[in-house]
């Protein structure tokens, strides 16, 4: 990034001369800092896990969660400063909420991944405002349309996925995803590959503590957003542990 | 002191994508005396060290009653602090008014973060320089949080925030396993400790250094002032 | 004073309603925390008279929890224009609603207390609206309707258990609000109440006992009030939860009433 | 609005009326409240009613505002309820912003304020206030729907207000009687005087009835009592 400290650099509505708007790239590396948030969207639903940092150990276990419920159906996974992600959960929630007394239906995914991306892109065009320091994943099954995901940065773009993540450990993350037949993979199988990729991806040094969130929304669930239940995820915890330990002792044996 | 070209605006990102002048309204927080939270099943407690800012004037305010069932601690800007305790001695009002029931703990510091967050993202407004402990009750038991300027908060089982509350945070962490079991005197007398570490060696609690105390209990109602 | 608004028009209670075709007001979008102006809606004239009505609800509480009955028929004017009205509403796992008076009044309320429900449940602390507190909003949503001479023309009867203690609570279009062990809204009020009332001064009745009168009363009120139905619902909640009957049919025989045949 | 019947005589249906809506509701219920030297007793009927049906028969319509001050209000029961969650929330602003818990002369004050702030859409209550002032004297206060508020020793309000008013003034106030000597009124006095009252409002009265509701006011706390009236 040659154009840094030249002064093009310190606001949100001002281009570059080589026409990038460092604002919002800064904006994403705040994204970059956090832990690592994973959404996996099989053939009956999609599975959110997050590695969630615990910096005291004087917090109340499962405290700021980083997964919400959008509405009944929809799931968000955030990544970034949770204060700004926050307001991101509010706005999407205020927006289903509004469709739903307009329309007496759950709002659509695909709809409401426009209009969360909408405000925020608002966000990236005036001085006065900066971009929000936050990426979310948003997940949905329903009858008609199947498992839908979308993930939305903080430059307002967003895509729909497959498989993403977002994080510290994006590109670990993504090359485990990588690996999966996702389209083949229920969203039982998929909790327990959420819950491996994100204790192979955590870093011991850096990091200590960590809490691992998963939740899931398909078909078993009637199409509901929820937490994954505790004895399921007990079980995907462990079998990371053990497939961690296993990689571990594998690379002992090199050495 | 970390003078660089990113920290003069809320609203700009460092190219390491941090926000100064948020992190600088985080260290407003550590100016103000310290002040310690925790609970036990049935109790939580707040106990704050009150300064005063000469020999001739009254001591500082640190513990704000809120509700009937919520009280919280400064520590950092008082007037900043006021603002927030207004509001949500407000929002307290109002689900009063609407629902006839005192307003869940946790929904209010919701609240809370959304307000503060605002502050954190526009040219016009600076974020909050004070840090809570909220100390509250309602039907899941007593609740501890810590709000931040950058528009944090925590669900605490303890916590120690303000000058030299490090020490502090050092000794809860060592007796964290105990407090949920201890009785009302044992669960102050920990906080007491807890707090008499953030003192210089030579400095202890006395009657020149003043504590304010309030506990919030499942009988409903705080002020239970031990000074 | 903030939270008192205007004193001549109380303050909405929420905010952040549908407003179709806005674009975000920017910068922020701080909506729900300032007070938002005054409205086109604040202007219009009101409606003053109920259109498709129902009839009475009928709220009994037992000893360990409530049950509520009202018949499915919505009528237009004279004209018993729908039979199939359901106007019992499972509010969440301690509270029943049943509701009486315009149906699209009614409607309109439903969604927003189903959304209040949503919103709760996105917020995910396992906490529940109690009965007392949903009677307690109903009465301020409708007393703040009313003051604004735009009333929604209702009686709702909260039923539910609040700390393990029955609740049956009423609210008119007024926000004129009551509990008592018993309620009976509309004609129901001059019509069942006397039933009920006599019940229940002999002793706390069981739910099966409780059922059985409702179900008299139902029966007596279809043979007297010309704007009810041979179909009904009734539903129960005790600490157990809600349950909700599918409608059912009363069995009526009107060779009771040979008189009308007399010349 | 456009008229129909005004504007277009021609178009307008004979016999079809439309239904006005009504704002207000007349709930019925008497309240009485007596003030001593050391004490203030209030007791107010338990029915709450419209026209000739009854909603409940055990509506308590004392609303305890502090250790030291009682609302008794009847008329207008979804006015009164409003009301007095409007009273309670301001009351505990007080308290914040003063430390201390409101005197009952300071209530009554803001209660007439609050009425009359609604002169033009009134709250159709009678209130009667009672309590112990600064001074540890028992006080009654009473008001007109928007605000007129007057402090006396005795008071009936409500729906029987008219009736028992007489009485009392006769009974404690001693009016139009000779050789009486004045005398402070004890408390066990008053508290029986306000039980045949109501027997009498209850007697002549149809929206008063069933139960009384009374609450004793002394520097020592609030003690509550209850007391049978006939229920037709």
């Amino acid at each position: 990034m040659s154009s840094i400290g030249t002064g093009y650099d310190l606001s949100a509505s001002q281009f570059s001369p080589d026409g990038r708007v460092f604002q919002v790239e800064y904006a994403a590396k705040a994204v970059e800092n956090s832990g690592t948030v994973i959404g996996l969207r099989g053939k009956d639903g999609v599975v959110f896990a997050v590695e969630k940092l615990v910096t005291s150990k004087l917090y109340e276990p499962g405290a700021n969660k980083r997964i919400f419920h959008v509405d009944e159906h929809i799931g968000m996974a955030v990544a970034g400063l949770i204060s700004d992600a926050r307001q991101i959960v509010e706005t999407a929630r205020s927006e289903a909420s509004n469709y739903r007394s307009q329309y007496g239906i759950p709002a659509p995914l695909k709809y409401l991944n426009e209009r969360v991306s909408m405000y925020m892109h608002a966000y990236t065009l005036y001085s006065a405002v900066r971009p929000y320091g936050c990426s979310v994943i948003m997940g949905t099954w329903s009858e008609h349309d199947g498992p839908q995901m979308y993930m939305l940065e903080p430059s307002g773009v967003s895509f729909s996925y497959f498989g993403c993540a977002v994080g510290k450990a994006k590109q670990a993350a993504k090359t485990e995803i990588e690996k999966l037949k996702l389209a083949d993979m229920t969203v039982k199988q998929l909790v327990k590959e959420a819950a491996r990729i994100i204790y192979i991806v955590h870093d011991e040094l850096k990091d200590k503590q960590f809490e691992l969130e998963l939740s899931w929304v398909s078909k078993d669930t009637k199409g509901r957003h929820q937490v994954v239940p505790r004895e399921v995820a007990a079980e995907a915890e462990n079998l990371a542990k053990q497939a961690l330990a296993d990689i571990e002792d594998s690379d002992d044996g090199e050495m | 002191m970390f003078r660089n070209q990113y920290d003069s605006d809320v609203t700009v990102w460092s190219p390491q994508g941090r926000l100064h002048q948020v992190e600088y309204a985080m260290e407003a927080v550590k100016l103000g005396s310290a002040t310690v939270a925790l609970k036990s099943k049935q109790f939580a407690v707040l106990i704050a060290l009150k300064r005063a800012v000469s020999e001739l004037s009254a001591y500082q305010k640190k513990i704000i009653p809120i509700d009937e069932h919520i009280s919280i601690s400064i520590s950092g800007l008082t007037a900043d602090a006021r603002m927030l305790s207004r509001f949500m001695r407000t929002e307290c009002l109002n689900y009063r008014y609407a629902h006839d029931a005192p307003m869940p703990v946790g929904r209010l510091i919701g609240m809370v973060g959304n307000k503060m967050q605002i502050c954190t993202q526009r040219y016009d407004k600076r974020p909050l320089g004070v840090g809570l402990l909220v100390a509250g009750y309602d039907d899941q038991g007593p609740h501890i949080y810590q709000t931040c300027p950058s528009a944090n908060f925590f669900d605490c089982r303890a916590m120690a925030i303000g000058a030299r509350s490090q020490s502090a945070r050092t000794y809860l962490e060592k007796h964290l396993n105990t407090f949920m079991d201890c009785d009302l005197n044992d669960l102050v007398a920990h906080g007491l400790r807890a707090l008499r570490d953030t003192l210089p060696n030579e400095v202890d609690l006395n009657t020149k250094v003043i504590l304010k105390i309030i506990l919030l209990t499942s009988l409903g109602g705080w002020n239970a002032d031990l000074l | 004073m903030s939270f008192m608004g205007d004193l001549m028009n109380p303050a909405p209670l929420w905010h952040n309603g549908p407003s179709p075709g806005a674009f975000y007001s920017f910068p922020g979008n701080a909506t729900s925390l300032r007070p938002t102006g005054h409205t086109v809606q604040d202007f219009r004239a009101h409606s003053a008279t109920p259109i498709t009505t129902t009839t009475t609800v009928i709220g009994l509480r037992f000893d360990k929890g409530c049950v509520l009955a009202a018949d499915t028929l919505g009528s237009y004017g004279s004209l018993a224009r729908f039979r199939d009205c359901n106007r019992l509403q499972k509010v969440n796992d301690l509270t029943l609603l049943g509701a009486g008076g315009d149906y699209a009044d009614y409607q309109y309320l439903r969604d927003i207390i189903e959304q209040k429900i949503i919103d709760e449940q996105c917020i995910g602390d396992g906490l529940q609206l109690k009965p007392k507190s949903l009677h307690c909003w109903l009465t301020r949503v409708l007393y703040n309707k009313r003051s604004k001479m735009d009333p929604l023309w209702n009686n709702y009867v909260v039923a539910g258990v609040q700390d393990g203690e029955p609740f049956l609570g009423s609210v008119d279009k007024l926000g004129t609000a009551y509990e008592d062990a018993t309620i009976a809204t509309g004609l129901g009020a001059y019509m069942a109440t006397p039933l009920l009332r006599d019940a229940t001064e002999k002793g706390p009745l069981d739910e099966e006992s409780a059922k059985a009168l409702v179900r008299k009363c139902m029966e007596v009120l279809f043979y007297r009030d010309a704007r009810s139905f041979p179909r009904y619902q009734l539903g129960v909640v005790t600490s157990a939860g809600v349950t909700v009957e599918e409608p059912v049919e009363l069995k009526h025989d009107w060779s009771l009433a040979h008189m009308i045949h007399m010349k | 609005m456009l008229s129909l019947n005004e504007n277009f005589p021609e178009y307008a249906v004979p016999g079809a009326k439309q239904v006005r809506f009504e704002p207000y509701a007349d709930n019925g219920g008497s309240v009485v409240a007596i003030a001593g030297d050391d004490y203030a007793v209030i007791g107010a009927d338990t029915r709450l009613s419209t026209g000739f049906s009854i909603y409940t028969r055990e509506q308590k319509k004392l609303f305890k505002l502090s250790d030291l001050t009682v609302l008794g209000a009847t008329g207008c029961w979804c006015d009164t309820l409003t009301l007095t969650r409007l009273l309670q929330a301001r009351m505990r602003m007080y308290e914040h912003e003063h430390n201390k818990a409101m005197s009952t002369p300071a209530v009554a004050q803001m209660l007439s304020t609050m009425l009359y702030y609604k002169r033009f859409f009134p709250y159709y209550i009678s209130n009667v206030l009672a309590g112990l002032d600064a001074e540890g004297k028992g006080c009654v206060y009473s008001y007109d729907p928007i605000g007129h508020c007057e402090r006396s020793n005795y008071r009936a309000g409500g729906s029987a207000g008219a009736q028992l008013q007489p009485l009392l003034d006769n009974q404690i106030g001693l009016k139009n009687m000779q050789n009486v000597q004045e005398a402070p009124l004890p408390r066990e006095k008053a508290l029986a005087l306000l039980k045949d009252v109501f027997i009498s409002a209850a007697e002549r009265d149809i929206y008063t009835g069933d139960c009384i509701y009374i609450l004793i006011i002394t520097a020592s706390g609030i003690q509550e009592e209850k007391f049978q009236l006939r229920k037709d």
